[in-house]
């Protein structure tokens, strides 16, 4: 069986810092698919290679046996991977339902800019459909009118995802979903994450800091440090691997509680 | 209630046409206003990118539509649509190349290329008329020959409608949210699976046709143009319409249109500060009014 | 917008059908040009004439037509206090065209459908003046320009629009060369002036004398108003190696020119049009090199210096006016325009309608004791003066120089 | 011969002086993105602000230089910290980059219109030349004594700048915020107070580049206008490479004198423009950069 992402040999180099030194990474289709990592080890610069924010120096990309690194940025999304941001990105003036909208850019046709025929409306209010089911889901559906930036931020957390989504992924890149989280906000994400990949095979890739998000519900760990793999398996054999990972496992663990 | 705001507004402008011709000269320099600012804000406010080549698009509207009325005596609206064509292909033809790096450079080219279409109408004598100024014969529809601002002013608002429709269209389009999301976050449309690229070029050029439609309006009620017109002063002027109404907003952007094209009219004492009062103006309002006068009284956009 | 569908046009429409009969009633309610009383024309009673007056009185150009027209304003106070014309007042409007055409469109057409004014006297830039007078000839309203050179406007003439009181730029073409052959008695001339309307109009009027009076234009350099750097054509003028320098260019150019002059140690008679030195005694402190003026002159279209014996007059009367003003060089520019107005008015007798009014203007023929030469329209020119005297300065004093040139150009 | 060597001689003395202008513009974009476009307008208000010491007060020259120069400083620095710094504060981290370009025109109109109040705005002004005297000859080339004092002080200028940043603790503070404004912010220099002093030298630096050339471009409230030929400059150097700038400066002065001289002095007003363009459309990166890297976002 082939992974529905396979990274072979990536290489990133900032100035002479080496952010990725090598990657070889396979994510197997239908599985929650964990990176971890202290920070600066390249988790995201990883994360922002497969949405070709980065050009990497070296290394191939392939994605359902196709290869990424020589598509644009804004053609990824088309391809079937969503992803979400580390730092917010939304848009904070639009409502809620717009941002999901935009999110869903790329499964829509669009029609005549300049004139609402029958097709565009038709099309439009379908779309505010799905949409609105996509907020349902993450549990916004009451606030599908209020501007995105009037939003507190763990629902901005959620919209994001929301979004992401919306493009109906095959791979979704989740980059610290749970940064900021509250715990009671973190376990509620941890039951969305394992329902979504349940009910609609969506595989996921996620960075995350926070190791009980981690611990419950990804199926496949790897550990990053210095731009390498240094370890890799089930989360059992990572715990367990802890004569590689202690001190940066225990570290982490303590600090997030 | 939205109804009965929309048929009065119908209705006032029924009514101007009775005015006396100060009125009309007025009302038809909105409704031209009204359309070149709604353009530059679909570049502004929309899409979130800066340019100064609006007055070199509107100056290609006005000349072409000019010329082709003069020189062939094309009925309207056949030369303002080639002269929205042409301020179209002109503006992509040199968004294409001015988009390729980072986001200054839009700024920096159609500064450079605002410049130079102003040396070109001044300077072009054997088509512009240079500096002397091109006289525009009467408009021709058909066989009806449009001789004064009371003639031109029916016209001129079902071409300015038309372009409000075309307007709020295009902002509930995916291509307007496209334009909205590049706006307010560029990682965030280009995860989104939006050609940033392509929109802002896309959005450049509809900016750049909205001005060639405006420029396509002013021989409709004005026999002379001068190539002044189209400097970096009437680009404030329009900025300053759109800063002020509420980037982004078609209510907004006329509105602003409304405020500040009147100003000169009711305040023609306070001329004398007439620079001060656009710049502070434009100052004061980024500062404390991002969203403009209509955002002041709506504060969130559906 | 979109979701409004067919109720909302329904909507619309019906409110529309209610408030409609409004639109019957007012019809015509505001007719453009209301005759008063037994008169034909608008801006006409027993005891009033109404004149719509304006010039740029804000913005980058307001020196141009600030102080002329208030002088036409000071003009027509004196004959108010005379008694005014055939027993009626000169009544004023007053407004700022800011020398931009959409402005003074504004104005002109305020002026005539609200205000009703009898005619317009006003205009200071030529573009301006030029984009009213499709208005004005349809309307047939007289349009008398305050100062605008107006080579546009009256070329060819229309039947409307008068102006040039100070001559067009073909006078202050033509006038330069006459001067320079007759009085200086110059063969190789190098030429400097604008790369606008203006330059190629002056520049035609000095082609067409040098033709006349057999000298020769050695040099043709026409430069943009905001030059920075004049070092490359002033280059080519020294290579052109010319008896004499000319210049029409604008202030700043012009003074950047002299600099030019005063470093590159040039020695030959500069002669300069009024449009360059507006003010000389700026230009020579701008310049500071007492040595590239030993040989300059300077055209003006007035009879004297602009404080000469011949302009007292026109100084007194705007002092009057004015006490706490002090009037800028172009001051003076403003009134023959207004004497124009005045004598026309009087001529036409004491029912004028605006037609008389125009015949009598396309007649009249008039010294202003302000012009070196006379006003003098006929029933195909309406270009007012075409004459200039010239003045010698060499940083502190002036001299007027013997004789009035005249351009014998009149366009093609 | 000679003539090409004056045309070459006037070039870098109006060429030193883009590139001071282009400087301030540079340096002020490198470190807060923002392209003042009132840049030429600060340097206008603080010709005024000389001329208003020199002719309304009688002051001696050097006082009214300094207080020109302090001027244009405090018009800069004010203009951060009371505008743009505000913005910033309201944008919170959303892109400012149309907010800004918005109030630097505002800005260069409110300053246009002001010194138009002045009175002094009537009729082309001068500033004394700071260095009258005879002009000197080198070969059949004439040199204005004014024409060495502007490229050494231009020169000087430059140089005391290069020595400021690299040399004193605000200079490199001043740099890295420059560099990185994220990175300097997390050791601690204080970015918002860098910003507001490299917008008050960039200003100055535009006051002292007007100073100079105020008595060979004349003055008037539309001098400003030269702020075209320093983002002329600045592309043609780069935008963000300081040495290539000024280079692109004296470049472009060269330029305009063998343009007016070859092909025609109406073609002098549009060089500008066209060398931007064309230089944006056939070598973003400016002249004298290696190849450009794409980063998206």
């Amino acid at each position: 069986m082939t992974a529905l992402l396979e990274i072979t040999g990536l290489e990133v180099r900032f100035g002479g810092v080496r952010a990725i030194a090598g990657l070889d990474l396979a994510v197997e289709a239908g599985t929650i698919h964990a990176l971890i990592g202290p920070n600066g080890a390249g988790k995201s610069t990883a994360l922002n290679c497969i949405s070709r924010f980065y050009d990497p120096d070296g290394g191939e990309i392939r994605f359902e046996g196709q290869s990424l690194l020589r598509r644009p940025p804004h053609a990824v999304a088309g391809l079937g991977i969503g992803r979400t941001f580390q730092n917010l990105e939304l848009c904070a003036q639009s409502s809620a339902l717009e941002n999901v909208l935009i999110g869903m850019s790329p499964k829509l046709d669009g029609g005549n800019p300049f004139w609402p025929g029958r097709r565009r409306r038709a099309e439009d209010r379908r779309a505010r459909e799905t949409g609105m089911a996509l907020l349902e889901r993450v549990g916004l559906a009451g606030k599908a009118d209020t501007p995105a930036g009037q939003l507190a931020f763990g629902q901005q957390k959620l919209l994001d995802l929301a979004r992401a989504l919306a493009c109906e992924p095959r791979l979704l890149l989740l980059d610290e979903p749970a940064a900021g989280l509250r715990l009671r906000e973190v376990r509620a994400l941890d039951d969305l994450l394992v329902q979504l990949a349940a009910s609609s095979a969506v595989t996921i890739l996620l960075v995350e800091h926070v190791m009980a998000l981690v611990m419950s519900v990804a199926q496949r760990v790897t550990v990053l440090n210095f731009g390498q793999k240094i370890a890799e398996g089930t989360p059992e054999e990572i715990r367990r691997q802890a004569c590689v990972v202690e001190a940066y496992l225990g570290r982490v663990t303590d600090a997030v509680g | 209630m939205r109804a009965v705001w929309i048929a009065l507004a119908l209705a006032a402008a029924g009514l101007v046409f009775w005015m006396p011709l100060y009125v009309l000269y007025v009302a038809n320099l909105l409704l031209m206003y009204a359309v070149l600012a709604l353009g530059l804000d679909i570049l502004v406010g929309l899409a979130g990118q800066f340019a100064f080549a609006h007055m070199a698009f509107f100056g290609i509207g006005v000349y072409t539509t000019g010329l082709l009325g003069n020189r062939l005596g094309v009925s309207f609206p056949l030369p303002m649509l080639a002269g929205a064509a042409l301020a179209a292909i002109v503006a992509l033809l040199i968004a294409i190349p001015a988009l390729r790096l980072r986001q200054v450079y839009l700024a920096l080219t159609t500064f450079a290329f605002a410049a130079a279409a102003q040396w070109v109408f001044h300077s072009w004598d054997a088509v512009t008329e240079g500096s002397n100024g091109l006289r525009l014969a009467a408009t021709r529809v058909l066989a009806w020959r449009i001789v004064d601002d009371r003639d031109a002013y029916p016209l001129l608002l079902v071409v300015a409608l038309a372009m409000v429709l075309l307007r709020l269209s295009l902002q509930s389009s995916k291509l307007g949210r496209s334009m909205r999301a590049l706006h307010q976050s560029e990682p965030l449309a280009l995860a989104s699976g939006i050609d940033a690229r392509r929109v802002k070029i896309v959005a450049f050029g509809i900016s750049g046709l909205f001005a060639g439609i405006a420029g396509g309006m002013l021989p409709l009620f004005n026999s002379y143009v001068h190539p002044d017109t189209f400097g970096l002063e009437g680009l404030v002027a329009i900025l300053t319409m759109i800063v002020v109404g509420g980037l982004g907003s078609t209510f907004g952007v006329l509105i602003g249109v409304a405020l500040i094209g009147l100003l000169p009219e009711v305040m023609r004492d306070l001329q004398v500060l007439r620079e001060v009062v656009y710049g502070g103006l434009l100052i004061l309002t980024v500062m404390f009014l991002p969203q403009g006068v209509a955002g002041a009284w709506r504060p969130a956009r559906a | 917008m979109t979701r409004g569908g067919k109720p909302t046009v329904i909507r619309i429409l019906a409110v529309l059908a209610l408030i409609a009969p409004l639109f019957a009633a007012p019809a015509r309610a505001f007719p453009d040009g209301a005759p008063s009383g037994k008169y034909s024309d608008p801006g006409i009673t027993d005891t009033e004439i109404t004149i719509g007056l304006f010039g740029p009185q804000s913005g980058p150009l307001r020196n141009f037509g600030y102080d002329p027209m208030w002088a036409a304003a000071a003009w027509y106070d004196m004959v108010n206090r005379y008694g005014g014309i055939w027993g009626r007042k000169i009544k004023l409007v007053t407004d700022d065209d800011k020398c931009d055409p959409t402005t003074l469109n504004t104005v002109v057409r305020k002026m005539v459908t609200v205000d009703h004014v009898f005619l317009l006297n006003g205009g200071s830039c030529t573009p301006a003046a030029v984009s009213a007078q499709e208005f004005v000839t349809r309307e047939k309203v007289p349009f008398v320009m305050l100062n605008a050179a107006g080579d546009k406007a009256v070329f060819p003439p229309t039947r409307y629009v008068f102006g040039a009181f100070g001559g067009t730029q073909l006078t202050v073409g033509g006038t330069l060369i006459d001067f320079v052959a007759k009085q200086l008695h110059f063969k190789r001339i190098a030429y400097l002036g604008n790369d606008d309307d203006f330059g190629a109009a002056n520049l035609a009027a000095a082609k067409f004398m040098a033709g006349k009076r057999e000298v020769q234009l050695v040099a043709t350099e026409r430069v943009p108003a905001n030059v920075v750097d004049l070092t490359a054509p002033m280059l080519r003028i020294r290579q052109a190696n010319p008896d004499v320098v000319v210049i029409t260019a604008y202030p700043q150019p012009a003074t950047l020119a002299m600099q030019k002059v005063s470093e590159f140690g040039l020695t030959m008679p500069i002669v300069a049009a009024v449009q360059s030195v507006p003010n000389p005694a700026a230009l020579f402190k701008n310049v500071n090199d007492p040595a590239a003026f030993k040989n300059f002159y300077y055209g003006s279209p007035l009879n004297d210096l602009t404080d000469g014996p011949g302009q007292q007059w026109v100084l007194d009367m705007y002092k009057r006016a004015y006490p706490d003003r002090t009037p800028t060089a172009f001051m003076s520019y403003g009134v023959p325009s207004a004497q124009a107005v005045t004598y026309a008015l009087l001529l036409a007798g004491p029912n004028p309608t605006r037609e008389s009014f125009v015949d009598a203007m396309s007649h009249l023929k008039f010294e202003t004791g302000i012009m070196a030469g006379p006003i003098e329209f006929a029933p195909d020119r309406r270009d007012a003066h075409n004459a200039s005297i010239f003045i010698k300065y060499d940083g502190t004093t002036s001299t007027r120089m013997p004789g009035v040139y005249v351009n014998e150009f009149r366009g093609e | 011969m000679d003539t090409l060597l004056q045309a070459f001689e006037g070039g870098v003395v109006t060429g030193s002086v883009y590139a001071l202008i282009a400087l301030s513009l540079v340096i002020v974009y490198k470190s807060t993105d923002v392209i003042n476009f009132a840049g030429g307008d600060i340097l206008m208000a603080s010709c005024y602000i000389a001329l208003v010491l020199l002719v309304g007060w009688g002051a001696p020259y050097w006082l009214a230089a300094l207080v020109a120069i302090l001027g244009g400083f405090v018009i800069g620095a004010g203009f951060d910290r009371l505008v743009l710094e505000r913005i910033a504060r309201r944008a919170r981290g959303q892109d400012i980059m149309i907010a800004a370009v918005i109030a630097t025109i505002g800005l260069s109109y409110v300053l246009k219109g002001l010194v138009r109040m002045l009175g002094y705005a009537d009729e082309v002004r001068s500033l004394p030349a700071q260095f009258p005297g005879r002009p000197l000859f080198l070969g059949n080339v004439i040199v204005l004594r004014q024409d060495i004092g502007i490229v050494l002080a231009a020169s000087l200028a430059v140089a005391a700048l290069y020595l400021f940043f690299r040399f004193t603790k605000l200079g490199r503070g001043l740099r890295a915020t420059a560099e990185d404004p994220r990175a300097a912010a997390l050791i601690g220099i204080p970015v918002a107070r860098m910003r507001m002093v490299i917008w008050g030298i960039a200003s100055a630096l535009a006051a002292i580049a007007g100073l100079l050339v105020a008595p060979k471009i004349l003055m008037t409230p539309d001098m400003g206008i030269i702020v075209i030929l320093a983002l002329a400059a600045s592309v043609l150097g780069g935008f963000t490479n300081i040495p290539g700038v000024i280079a692109g400066g004296l470049l472009l002065g060269i330029l305009e004198n063998l343009i007016g001289l070859f092909v025609s002095t109406q073609a002098i007003a549009v060089a500008p423009f066209l060398v931007i363009m064309a230089v944006l459309v056939l070598r973003p990166q400016g002249l004298f950069a290696g190849a450009a890297r794409m980063k998206k976002v």
